[in-house]
């Protein structure tokens, strides 16, 4: 990683909350995690499951970005807020 | 904000009466009304209570589009979303919907709509508790 | 008598919160519920009360009847069918169906099969008060 | 008629019921019929219209006999509760 890139990566935040059986895996309700760049949902996924490797014991969650379910293809960007979702059970 | 919405993500117990009082009017001659209730069972075990926690904000939203859907798709007047948050015993009350229409069937059909949309889309989670442990429910690893 | 069926007509208000006492069950996870209200308007004409009369006896056996096809036809638990007569005023209610099952859509079907019934099977008669008269509802000659 | 008819005739007596619309057209909620036989349904139909005609304005109406809804064929004996039951409207 060069120093630019390094910079570049401290400046780029998001918020990760974690709910339902992922939180319990994961053992926090919120991270905040510092990204390099824009990233796609399912590079963000990969990064949560080389960072968690716990959650591999439950990999079918969806993901949230700015309480909006997101897709594959859905980018987080700067300050946004990431919701890991695994299957809702209101009701 | 639609005066036609009622939605309510609480701690507080869920109270029908309000909800009815909320839901009818004089122009609706059916009113649909589901009410969820804690069972003392499930799969043949005994449940001592359960513990429904929220991504309240995005639950909130969610409540709200399946509400403007119903008021888009059915014939309906007046739609109502009230879940609990937090501890519930057996009997008590984690969802109450009510659905308010000139004609019985499009409240019907609405109300049936918003629960199972709600049961699929609504970011709550519940935690089943046994004698023997605990269980989030659709997660088991 | 079934335990599981509550069968009521009566020239006293229906009262919502009663009829939820009584179908609310540990075993049950679901409860739908109808309720019918007496509307402003009917074929855009004012309407300023309705007035129900029964032939009680009867309608007490075919109330009954129903509620013992939907218990048996569907997966449901309890059943309740309250039905007012006399007058009632615009918001008041005329009918109150429950059911309580242990999962949703059984207590949805039956609760729509028993008011369609209803209003086809159990000699109830609905009068119609407009400002210009009256009128027998379902039965112009 | 003679003696014996007359005599039969004043032996079997039923109970009528009018509702609804029914109940206005013929000015009476109840009546009591005397019939000088077991007779159906249908027969009685007829007797009724013979009997009141304003019926004639609201004819489709369903018969009950003790409080069970009857066909054309159902047979009408001594005692028995007959009920008129124009189209219902509760709910």
């Amino acid at each position: 990683m060069t120093n630019e890139e390094q910079i570049k990566y401290s400046h780029m935040k998001i918020k990760l909350l974690f709910f339902g059986i992922t939180q319990d895996l994961v053992g926090n309700h919120t991270v905040d995690l510092n990204i390099d760049n824009t990233i796609s949902v399912a590079e963000l996924k990969s990064e949560l499951f080389e960072r968690y490797p716990n959650l591999n014991k439950f990999p079918n969650f969806a993901m949230a970005v700015n309480e909006h379910y997101a897709n594959e293809d859905t980018l987080v960007n700067d300050k946004d807020i990431v919701a890991v979702i695994p299957p809702v059970s209101g009701g | 904000m639609n005066q036609n919405i009622n939605i309510k993500l609480t701690d507080q117990k869920l109270n029908l009466q309000d909800c009815y009082a909320w839901i009818q009017d004089p122009t609706c001659g059916g009113i649909s009304i589901f009410v969820g209730t804690v069972r003392n069972t499930t799969q043949q075990k005994k449940v001592n209570k359960l513990d429904f926690s929220a991504y309240s904000p995005m639950a909130y939203k969610e409540m709200q589009t399946i509400a403007e859907r119903a008021l888009k798709q059915f014939a309906i007047k007046k739609i109502l979303i009230h879940h609990a948050e937090g501890l519930l015993n057996i009997g008590e009350i984690p969802v109450i919907i009510a659905v308010a229409s000139a004609h019985r069937n499009a409240a019907f059909e609405a109300c049936q709509f918003a629960i199972d949309t709600l049961k699929e889309t609504v970011p709550i989670w519940k935690k089943e508790y046994f004698d023997d442990g605990e269980v989030w429910v659709n997660s088991h690893p």
